[in-house]
Parts: structure tokens; C-alpha cells; sequence
């Protein structure tokens, strides 16, 4: 696989969102420790309303696919990380405009853009115990990378890498903000959710071969 | 103590649906329920007046549900518990506030609310929508310190700006005016809360945070984000004189100033704790020469049903005064 | 769940009496308080109205306290914590209420109510003090079986009887004619409660009584009096299922009547749950064919922070629904 | 002793309130199993309220400190209870109207008069689980005595007695009616209290010689 087609997208969506709905109780347990205990219910339940809302497009294009998924995270997983969860694929959806096949120059561009709507959007860098620091890491594997397989799998490791290094920081934004130096010893559940989506990503073109 | 994890609930994926049900039933002469959640006026208020919007989680009630009506809020969008609304519904209720003159979208500032209202507007630009702009509002002094104001977070005090905005944008006036109006009773206003107890979600079954019995926590937040951290928890008076002093300090509040006190109950305190706490509030305000203008005792903005309150300060003068006094009909807010 | 036996209180022996002040300074354009703890209107209704008192044990605020005011009561007797006042303050309390035209003295039907309000009117005839009457009032179909009505509790229902019999006690009415009022509404008005918690007494620092968390207890009294025995705690829908159908056949609510009704929160059950509940109260009365004329959804006789509710109706024709429209103006009970 | 000086009745008085308070968490305790746990607070607050009330009057008759006291337990106690328990006194008051020193005859009178009082006012009969239980016998055992020193020993333990038969009882008035069946086993507070003064006054009577 060198480019991905709309159809083959939306069914790394539906990767996507089986795995995240495994993964549910284990997010929300990760989410309970550090703020509302609702991260896996939420971004899973997202997940599987943007895998309905594409199932209802007709021939939908590559942007349509993620537009409809950003929206989808956007409106049904609401508080602050379905803003910025949702924005990461409403900014990469602007850079699939047009396009019939998704190739890894495209993916390239639609992850750094998403990277770039996250930072901007939650105002959160490196080492401030966010998404981020699960999602920077695996943008720079990806596009480091010479082609789509061992870009995906180099993502993945390195979303891995970049939550469990989490662990150890106070968190600066989101709801576990306040807790100080209490947030010290848990994982981040957002940028855990990062590192299981590239991971689902990557086991799924793994499996199409 | 334990907290109470038997709720009266049917499927929890229906609390918010089956609430504004019950609820817009209950008072069908004062709201109506529309769309993707919003909560609109029964009758909406007269064109080319700015409409006013607020968006936010579940599980304070009564707010935000029982003050939208007249003198108060034209649209209330409202989310999972705890969760601010997605963009597409704050749209909506943008559109629905309209009456041509603009619309405000005030924000209880929660990053959450934050993110999704911003959403809201850059959609609003991207279609063309002219004429909406947004206030962020916020008054927990344990939030962040002074000099960082703009870094609070939303808390019961948001009351007042409610109160004075809403009476505020019956008049004739446009929607610069409105902002800056609400930035005005915001930035007059400063709030404290302290809690007893913890609550559990509804939606999860699961204890928001933990707390021991004998605990208190100062400057607990609207969803029970840690405040000051825990302490053994004291008699009303003291408890009283350990929050009112930091509150005055703030703005600060000074001799011969005239103020609003709103001690808000978040949930399962009752009004003879509440009761006797303010007559403690007087008496300091009393000894610190700031007179009360009027006292509001209950429960407006809750944390489901978490023993704890907040003590809110807002420093009047004649306008905001007038404004207060304004008649005003919501289901949990009604001035004659 | 455990009762909270934490509370923001001081000197257990002085709860009442800085309730008092605290909610008297809170609210002192509506009442004032005077002599053994009466709790009367500010500005004392006109001369040549009947007056009513109502007194009662504390521990159920709002009631009765936020009941007084136009279109409402004219004087509030209150006692100690769930124990009725002697006769000594009822009877300065009547002489308070007392414009020319004759005192009613309203009593929410518990022993302790009754005794004391027997006691205080045989002073009145010891005094020579003429053109007093006392009005039982009870709506709770749990404390006795249908046909033994007069040994029923009074609890959250009579809610219906203060706004009413206030609206109507505003007209030139004599005392007679307002007793014949109050007895109007209580006779058409039945109530059920449950609760799923305990609490605790201020005063005293104990339990109230023993309920474990899954529990409910269908038709407690407003002290926790026993109902039907406990069962499981069952989900809101199932609740009302259970609930409402002995209310409809105890007056019995016929297809084609119209009702309100109130949903008295205990203490701590949330708004959340209160609507939720609503929702199916209306739909289970529309498939019954009574209409609602309007619905109560709020804390207004609560057994300190108890987690529970009741169920309220009061059958109304165009006489009621007339005066329930009246305007009042209490400081927890606002009509606009 | 074959009558009361009206000092020595103030005497009496003080007596009991010590007893009851002495006695007050036992009362409570007795009061939290079939009621609500305050019938020794509040029976020995209206006592000791008396007492001070008594210490005001100049030169007090023996009515004016018996109604005092009824005012007092009105007043101070509160509730039910001290509808009843002040009743006992306002009617016993007024047979001792006009009187100089109390004689047995005349205590006979106050009693009579205190409990059809009691009965009228809380609608109880013997059986119903209240004071009554405690009070009829005592009276009864008063009235049938010779003199007064045996008649306050005599009625002291009819009145325990009594209060010993409500164990078995299902309550018909107050609080405990609405326990049912469940407040088999456990000895009513209220005619706890009845026995409690008569053994005060007995022992005030021996002290006294
Ligand atoms: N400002 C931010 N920037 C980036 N990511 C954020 C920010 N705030 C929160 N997050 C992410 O969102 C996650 C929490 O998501 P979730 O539990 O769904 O939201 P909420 O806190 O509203 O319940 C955090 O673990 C963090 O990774
Ligand atoms: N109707 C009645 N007649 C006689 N005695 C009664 C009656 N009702 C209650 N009592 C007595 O009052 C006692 C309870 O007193 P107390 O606890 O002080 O009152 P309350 O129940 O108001 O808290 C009971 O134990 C009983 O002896
Ligand atoms: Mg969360
Ligand atoms: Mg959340
Ligand atoms: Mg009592
Ligand atoms: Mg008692």
C-alpha cells in the first residue's frame, strides 16, 4: 500500500474506533486518576459516531471522510478534548481537499496541520502532560520515515514512547492542571488515546497486507 | 461521609435528554425545548435587541436551565454532565438567539467551554455570520492569583453577570455595550467555595473526587477541581472567617463599598447551615464597612449533590444596582 | 450511604436562633424577626385581613420560614429542630398576626403541632382573646388508610394550602370563610414521599434514623417517620410507576381533572434527578387523563439533607387556579 | 412530713430536674431506639428552665411554682412531649390555687387532675406505650396510701413498674406508633421519665426525713 483510498480510510476509522472501544474502561481508569473519569466512554463513543456519520456519505472523497470525523468528535464527544481531539482532524481535512488517493506526502501534511490545530487550539507544548506529548513524537517518526509502512509503525512506537513518558510530569493544561503534583505517577489518558490510535493504525495495515 | 452513588435515574445515557423533558415540561410557560438541546425562551425576546447565549455541562442545576427567560438568558445549550456542548449545537443556539441585533455568547471560563465556544465563532465566521462575539467570565479567586485574573475559572458568581447582563440586553442597547457590561460585573465580582463532600457522576456511578469525613477543601471548583488542598473542617463561623478575608483582599473590596452576597449552596447543604453562615458574613462585612446591597441564599449553581457552598461578592453602583433590580423570570430565578 | 454528620454550624445550641438572623438580615425587605423567634412580614398586611400563623419544629427549610410574605403568611412560629414551638410563642404569634379581622393558626398535623396549637388556643380563651380558629392540615396517604384522613401527616402538599390560602387571605375575607379555604385545598390535595438516604441532626450530631445505601423507603414522614417498609431502590421510572398510582386512587384524580403538582426535594436528591422524575409524573398522568395546570420542581419542606422526594397533587377548579396564579412573594416562594 | 411548704415544693422540683439531668443520655438513648433521641434533652432542659424560673417568684404559693413549672415544660420543652408533660402540671396548678401547704389529700387532687389531663390532652390510654403506662399506676398507688411518705414510696414503684410494662408494647401515640411492630423489645422513654420523678421525689421525701 503506497496511497490510501477514501474507502480504505474509513476503514482505518472503524480500526480506529474498535480499538478505542476495547480500550474504553482502561482510558476512563487513566482518566479517573487524573481528572473526570470520562475520557474512554467519550472518545470512544466519538469514534463510533464518525464511523455512522461516514457509513452515511455517498462516495464520500478522503476529506470528506476526516471532515465528518472531526465533526462527529467535535459535537458528540464535547468539553475540551473533543474540541481539540476534533481539531486535529478538522485542520488535517482542510489538506485533503481535492485529493482522490491519500498518498504519504498528503498524510504527512494532514498530521503536521493537526499537530499545529492541537498546539494552537489547546495552547499546550511538549512536556505539559497532554496529547501532545504522545502526538509530536509520532508526527516526527512519520514523517522521518521513507514510506507508508514503516511510517505507520515508527508513529506508533513513538506515540507509545511519548505517553508513558507522561507519567512522570505535573500536568499545565487541561482539568488535571489543578492537581499539582499529585498528577505525578499516572499516564496521561489523551495521550495514551494517541498512542492507541496510531497503534490501531498500524496493526490494520498490518492485516490489509 | 460517602457519597450518595443510588441515583434516581433511568439509562444513564439519558439523564441530560430525559432532564430537559422533565424539565421544559415543568415550566412550559417560561421555556421551550428545541434542536439539538437548547433551551430557549417560550416567547422569544423582541427583535433588535442583542440575544444572549450560554453554553455549558450538566449537572449544575438549576443553572444554567431555570435562568433562561425574561431578564435573563435567551438560550441555554446544554451538554453531557460535566462536558461543554460540541460547536454544531452552540451554533444552533447562536442562530436561535438572534434577533438581529447580535448575539453574546458568555462563557463560564473551563477550558471545555473555552475551546468549544471559540469553535462556535470560527464556524460563525466561516459561514458569514456576522455580529456574535463572546465574553469569557470568571470569579474563583483560588483559581489562579491575582494579576492572572483572566486565568480563573467560571464559578457561582457568573450569577450576578447573569442577573445584570440579562436585564442589561432587555434595553436598547448594542452588542459592544452588552460585553463590556458583562465584563463589568465580572470584573466586580470575586467568589470562593469550600467543600464538606464529594458527589458521585450519575452518568458513571463513580465519586467525582474523594473526600474523608472531617475534611473540608477552600477553593474547591465547580466540578470539584482541587482548591487549597484539604483541612480539617471547622465551625461555621470560622470556616467564615477564613474565606471572606482573601475574597475582600482581592478585588479588594473596601470601606464604604456597597456589595451583593450570594452564598451558593452546590448541593446537599442545607438552608440552616446556609443561614447561619451568612449572618457570620454580615457581621464581617459589617466590621469591614462594606455595606450589602442584598444577600441571595441557595442553591443557584451545584455540583450535583455535594455538601459544600461559595460565598460570591459583587461591588455595585448605581447602574448595576438598577439592573439587579430589574424584574427577571426563570424557572429558579424569578425578581418581582 | 452515610448521613453527613459534618455540618457548617457553631454552638449546637444556638442553631436556631442564628438561622434566624442569618436568613432575617438575608432577606429583611420581606420579614423581620421579632420576640421568641417569630418570623413575621416586614410590612404587616392590611388592617381587616385575616391573618395566619403557621408555627413548627426547624429543619425544613426553606419552610416555613421563606413562606412568609404578601400573598403568603403573616407570621412563622418556628421551634427547635423538628419539634414543634410551645404555646407561649404561638400565642404572641397570633397577637402578631392579628389586623382586626380574626387570626387563622394553620397546623401541619403532628402531634406535637397539634397539642401546642390546642394549648395556645385554649390561652386565647383564658385571655378573652376572641376570633381565633385553628385549621388542621395533612395530605400524607402513608401515615393512615384512606377514610381516616383527619389522622394523616402533614408534609410537603401543604405547600398548595400556604399559597392559596395566603392569596386568598389578601381579600376581604372573614375567618370562617378562610378556614373553609384551607380546608378546601387540603382536602383535595394527596402526597407520597420516599427517601434514600438519612441525615443527621445538627443538634444533636446522630443519625436520624438507619437506611443502607440500595434502600429505599416508600411514604417516610418529613422526620423520617417509617412509611411501607424498605425495598430496593429502583430506577426513576419505575419509581413514579410505583408511586403514583396510590395517590391517583386515594382522592381519587379522576380523567378530566386538573392538578398541580410539586415534586419536593427532601435535601439532597439533585434537580437532575427531580426533572427526570417529572418527566414521567406527566407522562404517567397524561396517559390518566388529568391535565397539569403547573408544576413545582424545587426544595420547599426538606428533612435536612435527606436524599429524597414527594410527590405532591392538588386537584384544582377555576377558584384555585385563580388564587395558586395570585402573586407572593416570600423569600423561597415567588409568584410573579 | 404530712404536708408541702411551698419552699420544700421548690425543693421537689429541684429534685427532679437533677435526676433528669443525671439521667438525660440514658433518657436519649432510650428515646433514639422508638423515636427521635431527644426526649432527655429536652425533658431535663424544661426541668432545669423551671427551676430558674421558680428562683425569680418572690414569695411563691404552691400554685404559682407548680404552674411555672408547667409553663416551663411547655415553653422550653417544646413538641409533644411538652405539650403533655406541661399539661400534667398546668392542671395539677390549679387545685393548688388558694392553698397554703400542700397535704396529701391535696397532691391526691393534683395527681388525679395531672393525669386525666395527660390523657385528655395526648388522647392515650393505659397500654398505648406513653407516660400514661407510668402515670396511672403511680397515681393509683398515691391515692390508695395511707400517708404521704408511703404514698411516694408506693407510687416510685408503680410507676417503674409501669414503665417496665411498655417493653412489650406496640405504640398507639407519639413517634413510636409509626415503628410498628418493631418497637416491641424497647421500654418508652416518656414513662421512663414518669418513674424517674417519682423516685426523685421519693428520695428528695427520705433525704428530706
Ligand atoms: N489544552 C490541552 N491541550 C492538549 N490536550 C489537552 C488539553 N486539555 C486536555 N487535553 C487532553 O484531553 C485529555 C482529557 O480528555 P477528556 O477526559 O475526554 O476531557 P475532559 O477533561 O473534558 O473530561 C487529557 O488527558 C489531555 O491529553
Ligand atoms: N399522645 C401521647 N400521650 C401521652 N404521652 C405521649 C404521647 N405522645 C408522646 N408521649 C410521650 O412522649 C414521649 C416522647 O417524648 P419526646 O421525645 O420528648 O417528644 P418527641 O417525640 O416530640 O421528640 C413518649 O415516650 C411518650 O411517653
Ligand atoms: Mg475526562
Ligand atoms: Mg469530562
Ligand atoms: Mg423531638
Ligand atoms: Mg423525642
Amino acid at each position: 500500500m503506497t496511497t490510501i483510498a477514501p474507502a480504505q480510510l474509513a476503514d482505518m476509522i472503524g480500526a480506529i474506533a474498535r480499538r478505542l472501544r476495547s480500550e474504553r474502561d482502561a482510558l476512563n481508569r487513566l482518566d479517573a486518576a487524573l481528572g473526570d473519569g470520562d475520557h474512554g466512554t467519550s472518545l470512544s463513543a466519538a469514534l463510533a459516531a464518525a464511523v455512522e456519520d461516514i457509513a452515511e456519505l455517498k462516495q464520500p472523497s478522503a476529506g470528506d471522510i476526516w471532515l465528518t470525523t472531526a465533526k462527529a468528535v467535535m459535537n458528540r464527544m464535547g468539553g475540551a478534548s473533543g474540541a481539540i481531539f476534533g481539531t486535529f482532524f478538522f485542520k488535517g481535512a482542510r489538506r485533503l481537499r481535492g485529493k482522490e488517493r491519500v498518498s504519504k506526502n498528503d498524510m504527512e501534511a494532514v498530521l503536521q496541520a493537526g499537530l499545529q490545530g492541537v498546539k494552537a487550539r489547546g495552547n499546550a507544548e511538549i512536556g505539559d502532560k497532554t496529547m501532545v506529548d504522545a502526538l509530536a513524537p509520532a508526527v516526527k517518526a512519520f514523517c522521518g520515515a521513507d514510506e507508508l509502512a514503516s511510517a505507520w509503525s515508527g508513529a506508533a512506537k513513538a506515540a507509545r514512547e511519548g505517553a508513558e513518558s507522561t507519567r512522570e510530569l505535573v500536568a499545565r493544561r487541561g482539568r488535571a492542571k489543578y492537581l499539582g503534583e499529585r498528577a505525578i505517577g499516572h499516564v496521561d489518558p489523551g495521550a495514551t488515546s494517541i498512542a492507541l490510535i496510531f497503534e490501531a493504525i498500524d496493526d490494520w495495515r498490518t492485516e490489509m497486507g | 461521609m460517602s457519597a450518595r452513588k443510588q441515583k434516581l435515574i433511568n439509562e444513564p445515557d439519558d439523564i441530560v435528554d430525559e432532564m430537559l423533558a422533565g424539565f421544559c415540561a415543568a415550566y412550559r410557560d417560561i421555556v421551550r425545548l428545541e434542536g439539538e438541546r437548547l433551551v430557549l425562551r417560550a416567547e422569544p425576546k423582541a427583535p433588535g435587541k442583542v440575544g444572549l447565549v450560554m453554553g455549558g455541562g450538566s449537572g449544575h442545576e438549576p443553572a444554567m436551565l431555570g435562568w433562561v427567560g425574561e431578564g435573563l438568558l435567551d438560550v441555554n445549550v446544554v451538554g453531557e454532565v460535566f462536558s461543554a456542548p460540541g460547536p454544531a449545537p452552540i451554533l444552533q443556539g447562536i442562530r436561535a438567539a438572534d434577533r438581529g441585533a447580535g448575539v453574546l455568547l458568555c462563557v463560564s471560563h473551563h477550558e471545555g467551554d473555552r475551546l468549544n465556544a471559540e469553535l462556535a465563532l470560527e464556524f460563525c465566521e466561516m459561514e458569514g455570520t456576522e455580529n456574535v462575539d463572546m465574553v469569557i467570565l470568571y470569579d474563583d479567586i483560588s483559581s489562579a492569583p491575582k494579576g492572572s485574573e483572566s486565568e480563573r475559572r467560571g464559578t457561582a458568581g457568573l450569577f450576578f453577570v447573569w442577573k445584570m447582563l440579562g436585564a442589561y440586553c432587555e434595553g436598547e442597547v448594542d452588542l459592544a455595550s452588552a460585553k463590556a457590561l458583562a465584563e463589568k460585573v465580572r470584573d466586580n465580582t470575586r467568589s470562593l467555595a469550600m467543600s464538606l463532600s464529594s458527589c458521585a457522576s450519575p452518568a458513571s456511578g463513580e465519586v467525582m473526587f474523594e473526600m474523608a469525613e472531617g475534611e473540608m477543601e477552600i477553593g474547591m471548583g465547580l466540578h470539584g477541581e482541587v482548591g487549597r488542598g484539604r483541612q480539617k473542617a471547622l465551625p461555621a463561623d470560622e470556616t467564615i472567617d477564613l474565606m471572606l478575608p482573601p475574597i475582600l483582599d482581592d478585588l479588594p473590596f473596601q470601606a464604604g463599598d456597597e456589595a451583593l452576597v450570594l452564598l451558593n449552596n452546590s448541593g446537599s447543604l442545607t438552608l440552616m447551615e446556609l443561614f447561619i453562615l451568612h449572618r457570620r458574613v454580615e457581621e464581617k462585612l459589617r466590621e469591614a464597612d462594606v455595606s450589602v446591597y442584598k444577600s441571595w441564599i441557595g442553591a443557584y449553581a451545584t455540583t450535583l449533590e455535594a455538601a459544600g457552598f461559595a460565598i460570591s461578592l459583587c461591588r455595585v453602583d448605581d447602574q448595576l444596582k438598577a439592573l439587579w433590580d430589574a424584574p427577571a423570570n426563570g424557572a429558579y430565578m424569578k425578581q418581582l
